[in-house]
C-alpha cells in the first residue's frame, strides 16, 4: 500500500470554487450528479490549487463532466483521453490530471489507450463511469454489458462476452486500482483521495446508474436495503466482512473466494485479511465481481508503489543532461563532420 | 607508369552488394570525404526490402547512390557513371542502370557459382563478355584483404567483411579523396576494439595502394570543389533535419519540444535522432499507435510545448480524425509526414509524393489545414523550423510533407548560425486578459489566432474540445450562424497565412513557353531538367511550390506569363488536380508511380514534346 | 356553425416540444396518416443536442417537420405554415422560422411564469400581443386531457403525457386525416397496457373534437391526394432504406451480409435495423471502434459474405487506412458515411454534406474508389443496392454517403417488387481455374475484376495482403514497373464503372443559361428552386450527380450546353472544387455550412443573382 | 480445463503440404523459423482440411507467417488482425482460424483489438511472437520491452513499463492462454494442438528471439544448461516440479509464489498442483513471470469452457429464425404501414 502520508496545504477552497457557471445537462436523475457532486466536495480539501487541475475526457455523457468542472478541461474525441492526458501530464508534470471517461470511451474504442496508459504508470487519475451501456449514442450495449443484455442494437439478447474493468486494470499492470458506486458519497470520496495521492496511473470504476438506457443495472449494491449484503467493502489491513448484521466472510477455499456466515464454525480471524499489494488477492476480489454467489467488493482493490513514468522522463532529462551538459543548438549542428567552403 | 587524371564536373557513383555487405557505411564514408573535399553532393540509400533476405539473393540487394560535382548538385544522379558491385545478385539489380561506358568494380571472389546461381546469372559475366561496352575492374577484393590482413587477430569471417573498406579505398584513389578522414571516423569507431579499426584502415589503404599501383587502373578523376555559398557544412539526411530544425524552433520560441510518435518506415529516424536529445530538454514518447502519438502530442500542445507528431502515409490516415480534433481547438502543432509508396503497406521502402491530397483535403468535413513541403535534405531543416513558426503564430496544427527520398537521402547542409535563426514570439495569457464575463479562449488577434492560454494559469481556467464552440466565449455552440462563422473563421486562418508566403521565385525566366511546376522533392530533378532544357535555348522556367496549401498569393499570376504548365509528379496527378480547380486552364501532367524519384532526363523529354 | 374546408396544394407542418413531450412520436403519426391519405410528402426531425437538457429549456426543444401535398414533394419544407409550440422554449427557438401569417398551436398550460423565464420571454407571448400576425390557437391542452381522463387509472403525469395525442387530434381535424391507423397502432403499441392505449385515444379523439366543435377553429384543409406512381408504398427514413437495400442485395447476389459497425450519430440505426434481421441471415457485429467495424468487413468480405461497415464523419476519419487496404486487396465492400456536421466532434446532430473531398481523395497514396449519393431517404435504398452491386461486380469497395436530414428523414417509398430486383451474379472460382503454375489470384476479367476465391476452396490457397503484389500472380512485388501497373489498373477500375452509369437526366431544357449541378441530400431544394425559376420563365436546368466518383461520361458535354454553373452545397465547396478541375471553367458556387439544410428560396435567390 | 477429445481425422495430409513454393525471408537464425516449422508439422495431423486453414496476420517480421503457409492467408495492417479475423470466421465459422502477430502488432498498435477478441471469445487461434522488439521497423522498444532496454529509440534506456502478455489476456477474461518457447518444438506443437483444439478464443504467447535486435533476451530460458533451472514447465493436475534435477518446486506462501527445494523439509505433495481452470492459479503463474527469484512459467497457463462468440451468433440466428420463420424480402418491405396508390 502506498503508505504516503500527503500533506495537505489549506488553500481556502470550496465546492463553490469547482461549480462553473453553465447548466448541467445531464437527464434528470443519472448518476452522474452524484459523482460530479462528489468531486466538486472532494478537490477543494486535495491542497492543489485549482489551477493546477485539468480534466481529460473524451466522448460519452460520462465525458461531458470537464464541461461542469470550473477547472481546465478538455473534452476530446473519442477514446483518446488517456492518450491525450498522457501528453498534457508530461508537457507539464505539475498539473494534477484527471481523466474522465465511460465503458464505451474507456473500454471501447479507447480500450488500447486505457491499458497503455495504466501500464506505462504515468501519473494520472482515470475515472471510468461504468453504466454498461452507451449512453450518449442512446443505448447500444458496451463492451460491459452483461451477456443476454437487450439494447437497440442487440434487440435478441447481447453475445458479447464483458469485460470487469477492473480486470483489465490489473492485467494491464496497473499500480492502483479501486471501484465505487455513484450513490455511495462516503466511497466516492475516499477512491478519489486515494487516486489523486497515489503516484503513478489510478484507476477508478464507478458503478454508474443511467436512468434512461439501462436504469437498474446495478440494483442490488445501488438500493440501501439490500446493499449490505451484496456489497463488500474491502480495507487494507482489515478482513473482509459484509452483511447487513455483519455476519458474513469472505475465506479462499480451493484458491477460490467463498462466503461464510461469521458465528459457529467460521470466526473474523478465519476470514481473508484485504491487502491491497497483493495480486492474488485482488484477483480474487475481481473473480467475485460476475459471481452471484459472492458480494461485489468496493473500496481500494490494489496499490502499489512503483515509479511513474513522467517522474522517469524527469530523471533522465536530468541524468543525461548531467553527464552531457544541457544541449546548445552549436553543439547540435557541429555534431557531425563539418567541412568550411570560404 | 604515370597514370592519367581526368578533371570532370560531376560522376554519379552506386555502391551495391548485399545486405550484410555494409553498403550504407562505405557510402556514408564516401560521401563524407567527398564532402570535405568541397564538392555538392546529393545521396540516396535503396534497400529492397525490410527484413533481411538470404544472404546473395535479389532481394538481399542494398545500394547507395551519391552523386557529386563541382557545381550544384541538385539530386543523387540518374544513372550512375560507377557502379560498385560486390556480388552477382548486386550486379545483376543494377547493371541496366549504368551509363553505357561506366565502370564497374566489382569482387571477383563473390563471382561463385552457388552465387551466380542464386543470381540468375548463367555464365559469369565478368569473364563471358556480357559486359562488353562497360570498364569491367575485376578485383580479387576477399583474397586481397585475407593476404593484407593475414596477421590480424581478425577471425576469418572478420576479415573477409573489410572487403568493402577495401572497395572504399580504391574508389578514394580513382576519385582522389582523402583517406584520412575514415581513418579517424574507423579509430573513433572502434575505439574499444583497436585490431578492427587497425583491420578496415588497412584494407582501406590496401585498395587505395591498388588502385595507384595495379595496372589495371589507368585514369583517375578529379572533381573541383564546388562554388558552394561561404560557410560551415555538414552532410545530412532529410530526417535529422527535421529532427533539429524542431529542436531549433522549440529553442526559437522558448519552448520544451515534445514528440509523441509511433515507429514506421521511413520516418523513424526522427524519432530516433530526437530520443537522444535528452540534455536539450526533449520529450519524446513512443506511443502505443499513431492515435495516441498526436493525441499526446495535441495534450502537450494544449499544456504548453511545442508538440509535434511524425509518420508514413498509413500511419497519417490514422490520425485523420485526430487533426480534426488539433483544427477545431485551434492548438499549434507540426504533423510530419515522411512519405512512402502506396496504398496501404503498398511499398514501405519506396519513395513516393502520393499523399499531398490527403494532406491538403483528407478529412471529414471543412477542415483546411497549412501544408508545406520540403525539397532537399537540407531544406527539411528550413521547413520544420518555417512548419513550427507558422503553427505557433497562427494556433493551428500544419503538416510538413517529406519523403523517403529525402528522409534517408542526404546533402550538404550549409549550417546556420544559431544566433541569425529568427525568434519565434509566443504569447501566453495571464489573468489580466480576463475579462468581466471571464476568459474568453476564442477571442482572436489580427492573424485571427485564439489565445494560447495554458493550463496551470490562475483565473483562465476554461474548456476545449472537439464540439463546435462559440467563437470568443468558446461555450459549446449548435447555432447555425455561428457554425458558418467559424467556419469561415477557420478556412481564413489557412488564407492568412499567405502573407508569410514570400514573393515566388521564378528559376529561368519570369516569361516564357513552358513553366515546370513541381513541389516537394521533385525540385532537383526539374531543376536540372530546367537547367538543361534552357542550355538547349528552350523557354523553360522552373515554379518550386513550397507552401502547397494554401498556395501563394501570386500563383496564378507567375503561371499567366507561361503558354504551358508542366507538372511532373511521383504521383498520378495530385497537384495538377489541385492546381486545374485553382487556375482553371489545361495542365500537362508528367507522372510516375514506381517507388522512384524522377530522372531529369524523364522530364526534359517531356518538355521536348511539349514544346513539339 | 359549418366550418370552411380549403383545398389546398401543400403544407409544411413543425411539431416542437420539450424532448420529453414525445414530439418524433406524434410526427411519426401525423406522417403516417398522411401517406395513407395518400399525399407526396418528406420529413425531417430535428434534436438539438444529444443529452437530454433540463425540462423546459431551450437546449431541450426537440422538433419534427414534414411537408405533403397534392403534388411531388421534394424537401421537408423551409418554413412551416402551422407550428405545433408544446411549450415557451419551443416557441421561442422555432417561431423565426414561422410563415407570416402561419398558425401557431399552443398548450397554454405550459406557458408558466417559471417555463417563460426559462425560455427567456419577457412576458406571456401568446397574450402580450408578440404574435400578432400569425393565427395563434392557444389551448390548454393539458388541463383538456386531465379532463377527458379523470376515469382513467393513469397517474396524473402519465395522463399529462398524452397532450401531444390532443395536439395530433387538432392536427389531424385540422388537415382532414383519418384517426383511425394512429388508433390501431396504439392499439398494437400498447397491446399489453391497454388502459394507456386507451387514454392515448381519447386524448387524440378528444383533440380531433375539440378542432371540429370549438369555435376558435374556422377553417380545415384539405389537400388531395398526389399524383404519384401507382404502387404500394410506405413510409420510409434513409437509415432504414439504406439497411433494406443492403439486405435486399444480399439475397439477390446469394450473400450472407455482415455488417461491422461502431453506433455514431446519425448512423446507428442503420446497425440497429440490422440487428434486428436474424432470421434474414444477417449478421451484425458491434465492434469494439470503427477500426475494427471496417477491418470485421474486410475478413468477412474476404471469407465471402457481402460486408458493409456503416459510420459517420469521425469514424469514417478513423477508417482512413482500413479503406486503403480494401482498395489494394481489391475486396468487395460498402461503405456507409452518414455525413454529419463537423470538424471533428462537431455538430452531431446537424447535417452537412462535407465529407466529399474525404471520400474521393481522403486516403494516402493514390487510392482511388468509387462514390455514390443518395439523393432521397427513399433513394438511399436504390443506393445501397447498387453500391453493393458494384462492389462485388468490380471488387472493389464501394463509398455510399449518406447525410442526417437523408438517414433520419423520412419519406414515401414506392416498394419494389422483390421478383424485379436485379440478380446480382457472383462467380467464385474453384480449382479448375488453378493452372500449371498454380492459383492466379490476381487475374483480371472484363472489367478488370479479380477472381473472389473464397478460403475453403480446395487447391486455391493464396495469400493476399497491404503490400503491393504482382499483377496476374498475386506475390509481393516491389518491382516499380509492376506497382505502376497495379496503381493504374485500380485507378481504371474506378473509371470503367462509368460503363454502370446511365446517361445523365437534365431537369428542365438540355440546353440553356444556368445549370444548377447538386449532390446527395441537396436534391429536393434544388429541384423545387429549379421548377420555380422555370415557373417564372428563367432559363434553369438541374443535373444531380449520383456518382461523384467516377463523373458520369457525359458530363462535360452535358455541361457545355449551359452558359454558367450553379453548385449549391452543404460544404464550403467541395464539388465545386472537383468539376472546376473536371472541367477547367469558373462555377457559382452556393455554399452554406450551418448545419441546416438548403431552402428552395436560397437556391431560387442565387439564380437570380447570377441571371442578373 | 476442456476435456474435449478432439476426434482426428487422418486426411493424409503432411509438413509439405503446409509449404509454399516462395522463399522464406528471415534473418538468419530468427526464432521465427522453427516456430513455422513446428506450426507446419503439427498442422497435418489436427484433421483439418487445408483449405480450411485461414492465416491472418498483420504488420512485423512474425506477421510475414501466413506468406510461408500454403494454406488461406491475409497479411493484413498494422495491428488489426484480431479484427479482420473475427469477421472471417463470422463469415464462415467451418474455418479455422489463426491470428500471428507480434509483440508490436499485437500489443502496441493491435492491443484493443486483442483484449476484445479474447473478451468476445470468438474461435480463434492468436499465436504472439514476443521478441520484446520493433523487428521489422529496425529496432525500436516494444510495450514487452523491459524497463531500461537500451534501443533505437531509448538510446538512455526504457522507462515504458512492460505488459506480461498472458497477464492481459487473463485480465481481458480470455478462456485459454499457453505459453511456449521458439526453440522448444515439443512445447510449441503442444500448444498449438491444445489452442486448435479449444472452442473460443486461445491465445499462446511465444518467446521468439530477434537474433538482430534483442539477441539473446531470454537466454535463460532459450539456452538448454540453464533452462532446467529457469524455467517452469506446467501441466494440468500435476505439482509445479522444475530444476535440472526436477529438485524445485513451486508453494503459495502468503498469497505469493515461492521456489522450494525438495528433499528434507518440502515433498512433492505440498507443492501447487496446476489447475488449468482456476484463476488464483493462473494469476500466480503469471506473477512469476518477471519476478528473478521464480522460473518462467511455459505450458498451458489457462483452459476454461465457455460459450464462443461465433457458436452463440448461430445460436441467435437459428433461434430467431425458428420464431419468427425466414425472413424475405416482401415481409421486409411490406413491415411497416403500406398503403397503395391506384
Ligand atoms: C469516433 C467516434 N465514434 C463514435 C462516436 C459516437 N459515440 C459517442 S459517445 C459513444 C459511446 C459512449 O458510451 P460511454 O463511453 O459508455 O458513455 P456514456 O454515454 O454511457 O456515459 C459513442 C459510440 C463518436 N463520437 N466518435
Ligand atoms: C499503421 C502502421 N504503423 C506503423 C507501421 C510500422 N511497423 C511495421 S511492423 C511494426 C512493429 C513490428 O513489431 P512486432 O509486431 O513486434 O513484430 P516483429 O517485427 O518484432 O516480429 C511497426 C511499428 C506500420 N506498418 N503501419
Ligand atoms: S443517457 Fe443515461 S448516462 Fe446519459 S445523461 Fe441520461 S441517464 Fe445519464
Ligand atoms: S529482425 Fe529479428 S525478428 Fe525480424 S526476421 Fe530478423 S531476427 Fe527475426
Ligand atoms: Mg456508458
Ligand atoms: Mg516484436
Amino acid at each position: 500500500m502506498s503508505e504516503t502520508t500527503i500533506e495537505i496545504q489549506d488553500l481556502n477552497l470550496t465546492r463553490k470554487d469547482f461549480v462553473p457557471g453553465n447548466e448541467v445537462r445531464w437527464c434528470p436523475g443519472c448518476g452522474d450528479y452524484s459523482i460530479l457532486a462528489n468531486m466538486q466536495k472532494t478537490l477543494p480539501v486535495m491542497g492543489v490549487k485549482k489551477e493546477n487541475y485539468a480534466f481529460i475526457s473524451g466522448i460519452g455523457c460520462s465525458s461531458r463532466f470537464p464541461y461542469y468542472m470550473d477547472t481546465y478541461g478538455f473534452h476530446s474525441i473519442h477514446g483518446r483521453a488517456p492518450a491525450i492526458a498522457s501528453g498534457v501530464k508530461l508537457a507539464n508534470p505539475e498539473l494534477t490530471v484527471w481523466v474522465i471517461t465511460g465503458d464505451g470511451d474507456g473500454f471501447s474504442i479507447g480500450g488500447n489507450h486505457m491499458i497503455h496508459a495504466l501500464r506505462r504508470n504515468i501519473d494520472m487519475n482515470i475515472m471510468l463511469f461504468n453504466n454498461r451501456i452507451y449512453g450518449l449514442t442512446k443505448g447500444q450495449y458496451s463492451p460491459t454489458s452483461l451477456l443476454g443484455a437487450k439494447t437497440k442494437s442487440s434487440p435478441f439478447g447481447s453475445i458479447d462476452r464483458p469485460f470487469n474493468p477492473s480486470a483489465v486494470a490489473l492485467g494491464s499492470n496497473a499500480t492502483f486500482i479501486a471501484r465505487a458506486l455513484d450513490v455511495d458519497a462516503k466511497g466516492l470520496q475516499e477512491s478519489i483521495k486515494r487516486a489523486q495521492g497515489h503516484k503513478g496511473a489510478s484507476f477508478i470504476e464507478v458503478y454508474q446508474n443511467c436512468i434512461i438506457f439501462n436504469d437498474g443495472e446495478f440494483e442490488a449494491v445501488e438500493n440501501k436495503a439490500t446493499r449490505p449484503d451484496n456489497a463488500l467493502f474491502v480495507v487494507h489491513g482489515e478482513p473482509m466482512i459484509f452483511g447487513e448484521e455483519n455476519d458474513k466472510g469472505i475465506i479462499m477455499k480451493d484458491n477460490h473466494p467463498k462466503v461464510v456466515h461469521l458465528g459457529q464454525e467460521w470466526s473474523e480471524k478465519d476470514l481473508l485479511v484485504h491487502d491491497e499489494t497483493n495480486q492474488i488477492i485482488t484477483n480474487l476480489l475481481l473473480e467475485m465481481t460476475f459471481d452471484p454467489t459472492n458480494p461485489t467488493p468496493f473500496g481500494v482493490l490494489r496499490a502499489v508503489d512503483a515509479p511513474s513514468y513522467d517522474e522517469m522522463m524527469i530523471d533522465q532529462i536530468e541524468q543525461v543532461t548531467k553527464v552531457k551538459g544541457e544541449g546548445t543548438l552549436e553543439q547540435l549542428f557541429y555534431g557531425g563532420d563539418v567541412w568550411e567552403v570560404k | 607508369m604515370a597514370k592519367k587524371v581526368i578533371r570532370i564536373n560531376e560522376a554519379t557513383i552506386r555502391f551495391a552488394g548485399d545486405s550484410g555487405d555494409g553498403m550504407q557505411l562505405t557510402g556514408t564514408r564516401f560521401t563524407e570525404a567527398t564532402a570535405i573535399v568541397g564538392n555538392d553532393l546529393k545521396t540516396i540509400p535503396n534497400y529492397p526490402s525490410e527484413i533481411r533476405a538470404p544472404l546473395g539473393t535479389l532481394a538481399g540487394v542494398s545500394a547507395f547512390q551519391l552523386m557529386f560535382g563541382s557545381q550544384r548538385v541538385f539530386t543523387p544522379g540518374d544513372l550512375p557513371d560507377t557502379l560498385v558491385a560486390m556480388n552477382p545478385a548486386a550486379l545483376k539489380v543494377h547493371l541496366k542502370d549504368l551509363k553505357k561506358g561506366g565502370n564497374i568494380l566489382a569482387n571477383a571472389n563473390a563471382f561463385t557459382d552457388k552465387n551466380l546461381k542464386m543470381a540468375g546469372w548463367e555464365a559469369n559475366p565478368l569473364t563471358d563478355g556480357s559486359l562488353d561496352g562497360y570498364i569491367v575492374f575485376s578485383m580479387e577484393m576477399s583474397k586481397l584483404v585475407g593476404k593484407a590482413l593475414e596477421n590480424s587477430d581478425l577471425t576469418s569471417k572478420g576479415i573477409e567483411r573489410t572487403k568493402n573498406m577495401f572497395a572504399l579505398g580504391v574508389l578514394f584513389w580513382m576519385y582522389n579523396r582523402p583517406v584520412e578522414p575514415t581513418e579517424a571516423w574507423l579509430r573513433k569507431k572502434f575505439a574499444k576494439n583497436p585490431s578492427i579499426a587497425e583491420a578496415n584502415i588497412t584494407a582501406m589503404k590496401t585498395g587505395y595502394n591498388y588502385g595507384q599501383t595495379t595496372e589495371i587502373f589507368t585514369t583517375s578523376y578529379s572533381v573541383e570543389k564546388a562554388d558552394l555559398p561561404k560557410g560551415k557544412y555538414r552532410n545530412i539526411t532529410g530526417n535529422v533535419a527535421v529532427a533539429y530544425g524542431l529542436v531549433s524552433a522549440a529553442k526559437q520560441a522558448g519552448k520544451e519540444l515534445f514528440l509523441g510518435s509511433y515507429p514506421i518506415t521511413p520516418a523513424s529516424e526522427i524519432l530516433h535522432t530526437l530520443s537522444g536529445l535528452r540534455n536539450y530538454g526533449v520529450k519524446t514518447f513512443q506511443a502505443e499507435d499513431e492515435i495516441a502519438g498526436i493525441s499526446s502530442a495535441i495534450g502537450a500542445a494544449y499544456a504548453g510545448d511545442l508538440a509535434v507528431t511524425t509518420t508514413s502515409g498509413p500511419g497519417m490516415a490514422l490520425k485523420t480524425e485526430a487533426i480534426g480534433l488539433a483544427i477545431i481547438t485551434e492548438l499549434p502543432l507540426v504533423i510530419v509526414n515522411v512519405q512512402r509508396g502506396g496504398p496501404s503497406t503498398g511499398m514501405p521502402t519506396k519513395m513516393e509524393q502520393s499523399d499531398l491530397l490527403q494532406a491538403v483535403l483528407g478529412r471529414n468535413s471543412d477542415a483546411r489545414i497549412p501544408v508545406i513541403a520540403a525539397q532537399d535534405p537540407a531544406d527539411c531543416f528550413d521547413c520544420a523550423f518555417e512548419a513550427a513558426r507558422i503553427a505557433m503564430k497562427y494556433m493551428t496544427p500544419v503538416i510538413l510533407l517529406s519523403d523517403g527520398y529525402l528522409g534517408q537521402g542526404s546533402g550538404p547542409w550549409k549550417i546556420p548560425d544559431p544566433k541569425t535563426l529568427p525568434e519565434i514570439v509566443v504569447h501566453h495569457p495571464d489573468v489580466s486578459t480576463r475579462g468581466e464575463a471571464g476568459f474568453m479562449p476564442y477571442t482572436r488577434d489580427e492573424n485571427e489566432a485564439r489565445p494560447w492560454a495554458l493550463p496551470g494559469t490562475a483565473g483562465l481556467e476554461h474548456r476545449i474540445g472537439g464540439l463546435e464552440k462559440e467563437n470568443i466565449t468558446g461555450m459549446v455552440s449548435q447555432d447555425p450562424e455561428n457554425h458558418q462563422v467559424m467556419t469561415d473563421i477557420r478556412a481564413r486562418k489557412v488564407e492568412n497565412i499567405k502573407k508569410d508566403i514570400p514573393p515566388s521565385v521564378v528559376h529561368g525566366d519570369a516569361k516564357g513557353k513552358v513553366l515546370v511546376i513541381g513541389w516537394g522533392s521533385t525540385h532537383g530533378a526539374i531543376h536540372v531538367a530546367v537547367d538543361r532544357a534552357r542550355a538547349k535555348g528552350q523557354s523553360v522556367s522552373q515554379l518550386h511550390l513550397r507552401w502547397v496549401s494554401p498556395f501563394p498569393s501570386d500563383l496564378k499570376a507567375v503561371c499567366d506569363n507561361f503558354d504551358e504548365i508542366l507538372i511532373p509528379e511521383v504521383n498520378s496527378g495530385q497537384l495538377a488536380l489541385l492546381l486545374k480547380a485553382e487556375l482553371l486552364r489545361p495542365i500537362h501532367q508528367l507522372n510516375k508511380v514506381r517507388g522512384e524519384p524522377f530522372r531529369a532526363s524523364e522530364i526534359e523529354d517531356k518538355v521536348n514534346e511539349i514544346l513539339g
